[in-house]
């Protein structure tokens, strides 16, 4: 965790700064100030629980507001909760914070916490996984909420920062008690229309063209903005996008693609955030099959052997990849798991030296492979920053080294559908493959290991996205063990042995985190968080 | 037949030029030629094709194709020159003083418009007159051209008529701003023979009612026998003999002209076997020295080898030939045997 | 006429039959969306699920069978994307694409054909060979480039237009209009000649060739003949001669705007019907892809029959004869 | 002997034929043929004449990644004349395997498109009726799929039908099957007019008369007729066709990105146009320019001399 802090500081100073001076123009700025910002995608809904994606979380809590909401250093603050916590290990309690009224100016009350997180549980929702362990959740009295888990759960308040409260009434009035359900092929009005607390309202929603904001005037909590206006607009070419930001036709753009970068650096009027993302960019190899799909090897799978895998993984060169292909924007790492996420062990992300091409092409000698051997590799086109860039970066390394690989890049759901496991975790088509996580719900990475290091197991549904099919009967007791532990000490040491078990057995090659980089024009101050949400509320226009 | 009054000629041609500069050398296609047409006089001009006649009568209208152009002579219509004019100067003569007559019907016409449509066009550029009258002025053009059931197929496209029909319609077209000279470019030749006789007929009887002069191109001798007043026989670019048409039928003068007249059977003379002149016209870049004719001559002498004859009067027509030039021909020489061909074989 | 309008009416349900059939099969390749559409952490299982309830696994007909009966009631589904109504999501974009397409229309018909007349009328003169390379930029630079390089000086350098978007629109009913603000029409512009300048080519070479052919003809020379104006042999007779025959491929070059918009969309962030369904090719949001298909056949299918009955109407020759035979041009 | 005198006399046949002389005559003409031809050679002899190998993933290396065109600044190479992509690669030898992939699947495609459009235009044209309906309204269904869905078709039924281990294999043929479906409709609509005005006219019912065979004269009288319009779209289409590749290949069923065409060089470039590496991009779009302005001035020039009407 020390790391961490470390890095922290830098990017707490300069959010400290952006409070001091947005607080003082708050108060200077008293006429209209628009706020017009882009982002390559646009928001998928007004609904805050039709998908679990950044983004549209990220947005929606511009309108809505959660009970527990993150702070600048992501740590959970109240919001629409002024206390809460655990009674016994199975039962949590939210205390509602009062005289809180909707944009429509009724009271927010309990019953509206009820339904909103039976609603985020419900049919349609996307945010069920955040209710897995919960049993039942009942109004005590009219300031608090109890919730009871099948099983102890220290993360709920963790997983619920992402749930926000609707108003129960005008979900009822306008046919909007469900989230869309896709099945049912009839709209719901919460798809477009918007009903909540937060800071701003929803003016206007053309989906795909133009979504605007204006602010709240009797917001719970003290602004910490002077916006009046927020046009958000998707623009997806990223040529257009950074034009637009250089022609002052938009303020700040949400995404920049690296190679933009350095020249909006030069811009006069124009200022770059850069800062690591959580999710993390790795290889993973097929260690299940008995041969390779596409291979001129028959009857061995070269990647169920650790010598091959250290070979290749110590041929990989990250930093020359950072260097040219991200033009310097990524954090190399070696852990599975980013800074900034409970359970990184800092000590283990120590990425052993690079083997020099003969070196590693006499490791594929000794491991029975004479002439190298050839493999096929999929990688997306338009899913990670430079994804197709970084593949085609590792193709030329590998053939350095007698491995020859065929590469196939193609768009997220043709690639998705191809790689991933089937409906029966049968292994998806692919022998070697490119994938980015982010535990983005529980920022813990017990998420990492259930999802992507655990033995797949249809039964108890781990491994889910274990595409390889990597297994280490050590690794799944210990994933396993650190679900329930409440006690911290003994959770990170389990943490620690696991790290280690999968970093030693060299079972995947994690890349690098990826830069989130944000631009804005000059006179904007803005806070960009490690997470890559963008809260309206620290936005102040001079 | 009208004979010719002694007032100024409608249509002057002096030393006529006309030469197409290609990269192979300038082609000289109409060669030195002079002739006049009196008003409401009927003009033929017959030869054999490429003789230059269609080239003509191209030049008279100012419509020669480029590269062809007119490098020399003057052509002037009741006295004034319109060779030299500037394009929109000649335009105003164009259809309101001289018209024109084409060879093939079916593509004379345009096929998106209506006969009417096209006809009231033309005369309202020329005349100052309404749409009404202008209508009403084609609808009588139609009636005298012949064409049944006028007022309902005045409306009619160009592909709702026969050739006949249509042919009459251009007649109208020709003669609907009223001018005074109709040069007629082989307006038979794409006709069958029955339909050629009504045409025929019909541009006599319109010229004779309007007073308008034709010239009559064609390789037909027989429409030039039956229509022209007077004819001239063309040869590689230059008028061989000119005169009065029964004259030069009958008594040709010019070596050419009677080998071609011999080449037409004709009712009232039982021939066994038509004349046929030995050899081909020569292609314009071959044009031997003096006389043009002088290789399939049979009675050509030493001088038609070297000196160019012009027209010269030969009874009441004019021919060029030495034949009628008191020097003669000179020593008389036997005609060139062409490519072996006996004449009695 | 009315016996051939009826033959091509029922011609055209077959092909919009056809054109379902073909879409339903093909989006067996083109990806699964249902992983774009839960949250990162849903079991396959569930996924599974999700999969069956939509029907994706039923078989291509049974598909389209499904959607055509909702169609027909009004209800085309809802994007897996946005989960709104596919139906209001094609509609409030159409006429953005229509607008759009219309400009490009105008642009290439009222630079294109007169640039193809002046070419075929003076062919030999600098100017219009001068005329025929520059057109040839339109096509040889891919449209993404031109569009991004028109960006650049227009809204970056010279900040005369705007980089992107509609601009300001003014809603009548159920249809959003560009023509009736200033900004609206500003933001029309690059656009459009992104979008023309291939057709813009290809109009006025078609045009150029068609004029030479017909100023050689024998109407033409004697039109001459008569002495009618040059105005009125040039934009009367041979005009209406040349624009004939180019009539369908004309019609078909400015239906194919809208399936040329796809890109000049992406890049502007035009919210046409264009950009949605790039989105959602790359998204396999299937629903909105079938009524997109669905869409531009009818369309094809309509411009088609214009382009006929226009033939009727400009060429006499075919009236008499009636029938499907056209007979095109001189 | 024989060959000899008779190959100069073909020769000089041709040097003296009025084609020849238009060709000479203009010299914009014969700038586009020297650059045509310049570019061809180039692509097709790009193994012997490029200074690298950028399709060879062993000889690249990621340190020579970016550099800009020596002679623009100074910390560019000689060995990299025209600078290098973020890979690594020189963009010069990158142009030239990039045309040579990029002309084989246009000439190919557009050819699929020609001789499909034509022979389905002359037959819809020559007969009409039911034959000419069908193939008009197959047209019409044909015209509402672009080419990226072609392409997803026919790769995903290609796959299905026979079972390819790597995907490359079938690449190229998925790639020019795709653009060449979806190109014959203009071919097809344009032929057909012609066909339908020529059908009428007296030579083809002569034709008919002697009894030749409707595809004898469909071939040998209709089809020169036509040959004015088909050559615009054909030069028009081979510029769009390196187009269309690029973009199937950004949607994964074109040609592997590892072995990048003239149209993926452009749109790998064109990410990175405003981020100062202009020449990732710039160089291959004027080497498309180039090809497209040559072969379309030489195709104009082409269908105005063989157009028997226009001598």
């Amino acid at each position: 965790m020390k790391g961490y802090k470390m890095r922290l500081n830098f990017r707490h100073s300069l959010a400290l700064t952006a409070v001091v001076c947005a607080g003082l123009s708050a108060a200077t700025a008293a006429e209209a100030k628009t706020f017009k910002w882009a982002n390559s995608g646009d928001v998928s809904s007004m609904d805050p629980y039709a998908r679990q994606e950044t983004f549209l979380l990220t947005f929606t809590q511009n309108i809505y507001d959660p009970l527990i909401r993150r702070d600048k250093d992501l740590k959970l603050e109240p919001a629409l909760a002024t206390k809460w916590g655990q009674t016994d290990p199975t039962t949590w309690f939210f205390d509602i914070r009062p005289g809180v009224k909707f944009h429509d100016g009724t009271p927010f009350t309990a019953d509206d916490v009820v339904f909103s997180l039976n609603r985020a549980n419900g049919p349609g929702s996307n945010m069920g996984s955040n209710f897995v362990s919960v049993k039942e959740i009942k109004k005590v009295g009219d300031q608090r909420v109890e919730v009871t888990t099948k099983y102890p759960d220290p993360l709920l308040a963790d997983k619920w920062a992402a749930i926000v409260m609707m108003s129960k009434a005008w979900a009822e009035k306008n046919n909007a008690v469900n989230s869309a359900d896709m099945t049912k092929n009839e709209e719901n009005f919460a798809t477009r229309n918007a009903m909540g607390t937060g800071p701003f309202m929803l003016k206007e929603r053309r989906a795909g063209e133009k979504t605007i904001l204006v602010n709240n005037p009797n917001w719970w909590d003290k602004p910490t903005h002077n916006l009046t206006e927020v046009i958000f607009t998707p623009v997806a070419n990223p040529a257009t996008r950074i034009a637009a930001l250089k022609a002052g036709d938009i303020d700040m753009t949400y995404e920049v693609p690296p190679a933009d970068t350095e020249s909006l650096k030069k811009e006069a009027n124009v200022k770059v955030l850069e800062g690591p993302e959580t999710r993390v960019v790795f290889l993973g190899f097929d260690q299940e099959r008995p041969e390779l799909l596409e291979s001129n090897i028959k009857g061995k799978n070269p990647f169920k052997d650790k010598k091959v895998r250290e070979a290749i993984h110590r041929s990989i060169d990250v930093e020359a990849i950072k260097r040219t292909v991200m033009r310097g924007q990524s954090f190399p790492t070696d852990l599975m798991v980013a800074p900034g996420i409970n359970g990184y062990t800092k000590e283990l992300d120590k990425r052993p030296a690079l083997l020099k091409p003969e070196e590693a092409r006499k490791m594929i000698i000794d491991a029975g492979y004479p002439e190298g051997f050839e493999t096929g590799m999929d990688c997306p086109n338009d899913r990670y920053v430079n994804d197709e860039k970084i593949c085609q970066a590792v193709v030329a390394m590998l053939a350095k080294i007698g491995v020859k690989v065929n590469l196939r890049a193609q768009t997220r759901n043709l690639y998705f559908a191809k790689i991933l496991r089937k409906a029966d975790l049968s292994p998806g088509e692919t022998s070697f493959y490119m994938l980015g996580w982010s535990p983005a719900q529980t920022y813990d990475v017990h998420n990492v290991f259930e999802s992507l290091i655990q033995t797949p197991n249809k039964a108890t549904k781990k491994g889910q996205f274990n595409a390889g099919g990597y297994s280490n009967p050590a690794l799944d007791k210990l994933a396993d063990a650190m679900e329930q532990e409440t006690d911290k000490a003994k959770r990170d040491a389990m943490i620690k042995d696991a790290t280690k078990l999968y970093v030693d057995d060299f079972a995947y090659v994690p890349l690098h985190q990826q830069a989130v980089v944000w631009a804005a024009r000059k006179n904007i101050d803005l806070v960009q968080l490690a997470d890559n949400t963008f809260p309206l509320r620290f936005v102040t226009v001079k | 037949m009208t004979t010719p009054s002694n007032n100024p000629p409608l249509l002057e041609v002096k030393n006529l030029r006309v030469e197409f500069p290609t990269r192979r050398g300038t082609l000289l296609a109409v060669d030195d030629i002079s002739f006049d047409i009196a008003p409401g006089e009927v003009l033929g001009m017959v030869g054999e094709s490429g003789a230059g006649k269609s080239l003509t009568g191209n030049a008279i209208i100012g419509l020669l194709e480029p590269p062809g152009c007119i490098a020399g002579g003057e052509i002037r219509l009741e006295g004034r020159r319109i060779d030299n004019l500037p394009y929109e100067e000649m335009r105003k003569v164009r259809g309101a003083r001289i018209g024109a007559i084409f060879q093939d019907p079916l593509t004379s016409l345009n096929p998106l418009y209506s006969i009417g449509r096209q006809l009231v066009e033309t005369i309202q550029t020329h005349l100052p007159l309404s749409a009404a009258q202008a209508r009403t002025r084609a609808l009588d053009l139609l009636k005298e051209v012949g064409i049944p059931g006028a007022e309902t197929r005045i409306d009619h496209y160009p592909h709702q008529f026969s050739g006949g029909m249509r042919q009459r319609v251009v007649i109208a077209l020709a003669l609907c701003a009223g001018p005074r000279l109709i040069v007629a470019d082989e307006p038979t030749t794409a006709l069958d023979v029955s339909i050629q006789a009504q045409i025929i007929a019909l541009l006599k009887r319109l010229c004779r009612e309007h007073g308008t002069a034709v010239m009559l191109v064609t390789h037909d001798m027989g429409v030039i026998a039956e229509t022209a007043d007077r004819v001239a026989v063309m040869y590689a670019g230059r008028i061989a003999e000119v005169g009065p048409v029964r004259d030069v039928v009958k008594h040709a003068k010019h070596p050419y002209t009677k080998g071609l007249m011999g080449s037409i059977p004709s009712l009232g003379v039982r021939t066994e076997r038509l004349t046929q002149i030995d050899g081909a016209m020569p292609r314009l870049t071959e044009i031997p020295e003096g006389c043009a004719f002088n290789p399939r001559c049979t009675e050509r002498g030493t001088r038609c080898l070297v000196e160019r004859p012009d027209l010269m009067a030969a009874g009441t027509s004019r021919a060029a030939c030495w034949l009628h030039d008191r020097g003669g021909v000179g020593a008389p020489l036997m005609a060139q045997r062409s490519g072996g061909e006996t004449v009695d074989a | 006429m009315l016996a051939f309008i009826l033959r091509r009416i029922l011609q055209s349900i077959a092909v919009l039959v056809a054109v379902g059939l073909v879409s339903f099969s093909l989006f067996r390749y083109v990806g699964d969306p249902i992983n774009a559409m839960v949250g990162q952490d849903t079991t396959m299982e569930e996924r599974e699920q999700l999969r069956e309830k939509l029907g994706l696994n039923d078989a291509a007909p049974i598909q389209f069978l499904r959607f055509i009966g909702n169609a027909a009631r009004g209800n085309f589904g809802l994007s897996y994307r946005t989960s709104e109504p596919v139906g209001r999501l094609i509609l409030e974009r159409v006429p953005a694409t229509l607008e759009l397409s219309f400009c490009a229309a105008v642009f290439v018909l009222f630079v294109g054909v007169p640039m193809g007349v002046y070419t075929g009328l003076y062919p030999r003169h600098w100017s219009s060979r001068l005329l025929q390379a520059v057109s040839l930029i339109g096509i040889s630079l891919p449209t993404f480039l031109i569009g991004i390089l028109l960006i650049l000086v227009f809204a970056v350098m010279l900040h005369w237009l705007p980089s992107f978007g509609r601009g300001e629109t003014v809603r009548i009913g159920w249809w959003t209009t560009n023509f009736l603000t200033w900004s609206g029409l500003k933001a029309l512009i690059l656009p459009a000649i992104t979008l023309g300048l291939f057709q813009l080519t290809l109009i006025m070479r078609l045009v150029r060739s068609e004029m030479l052919e017909v100023m050689r003809t024998d109407y033409i020379k004697f039109a001459r003949a008569r002495g009618l104006t040059n105005r009125a042999i040039n934009f009367g007779h041979a005009l209406k001669n040349t624009l004939v025959p180019v009539i369908t491929v004309a019609g078909l070059q400015l239906g194919s705007l809208i399936a040329f918009a796809v890109v000049t969309e992406t890049v502007f962030a035009w919210p046409g019907v264009g950009q949605l369904f790039i989105q959602s090719v790359q998204f396999s949001d299937i629903p909105v892809m079938a009524a997109y298909l669905l869409l531009i056949g009818l369309f094809f299918v309509l411009i088609n029959l214009i382009v006929d009955l226009l033939y009727f109407a400009v060429d006499p020759r075919l009236r008499s004869q009636g029938g499907s035979a056209r007979v095109a041009g001189h | 002997m024989a060959v000899a005198s008779g190959l100069s006399g073909w020769l000089h046949r041709v040097t003296d034929s009025d084609v020849w002389w238009s060709f000479k005559s203009s010299p914009m003409t014969v700038a586009a043929a020297v650059a045509t031809l310049l570019i061809v050679a180039v692509a097709f002899l790009s193994p012997v004449l490029a200074p690298h190998t950028p399709f060879d993933p062993a000889s690249l290396n990621l340190s020579d990644g970016l550099k800009p065109p020596v002679l623009v600044s100074p910390d560019g190479e000689w060995a990299f004349p025209l600078g290098t992509d973020d890979q690594g690669r020189d963009v010069l030898s990158s142009i030239m395997y990039g045309t040579r992939l990029s002309l084989v699947v246009s000439l190919a495609a557009v050819a699929v498109a020609m001789v499909l459009g034509i022979s389905l235009g002359l037959i819809s044209g020559y007969f009409g009726g039911a034959v000419d309906a069908v193939i008009m309204r197959v047209a019409d269904v044909q015209l509402t799929f672009p080419a990226i869905l072609v392409a997803l078709l026919i790769d995903g039924v290609v796959r299905g039908i026979i079972s390819v281990k790597r995907h490359d294999e079938i690449a190229i043929f998925v790639v020019v099957g795709a653009i060449g479906l979806s190109f014959w409709v203009s071919y097809a609509r344009t032929v057909r007019g012609s066909v339908m005005v020529e059908r009428n006219k007296e030579y083809v019912q002569a034709a008919r008369v002697i009894g030749l065979s409707p595809l004898l004269i469909m071939v040998r009288h209709v089809l020169p007729n036509v040959t004015g319009p088909v050559l615009v779209i054909a030069t028009l289409n081979l510029g769009l066709a390196v187009i269309t590749e690029a973009t199937l290949s950004f949607l994964g069923v074109g040609l592997p990105s590892t072995e990048p065409s003239l149209g993926t060089l452009i749109r790998l470039g064109n990410e990175v146009l405003q981020s100062g590496d202009w020449w990732i991009t710039v160089f291959p779009g004027a080497t498309l320019a180039a090809l497209v302005l040559a072969v379309n001035l030489l195709g104009d020039w082409l269908r105005d001399a063989l157009n028997p009407k226009l001598r």
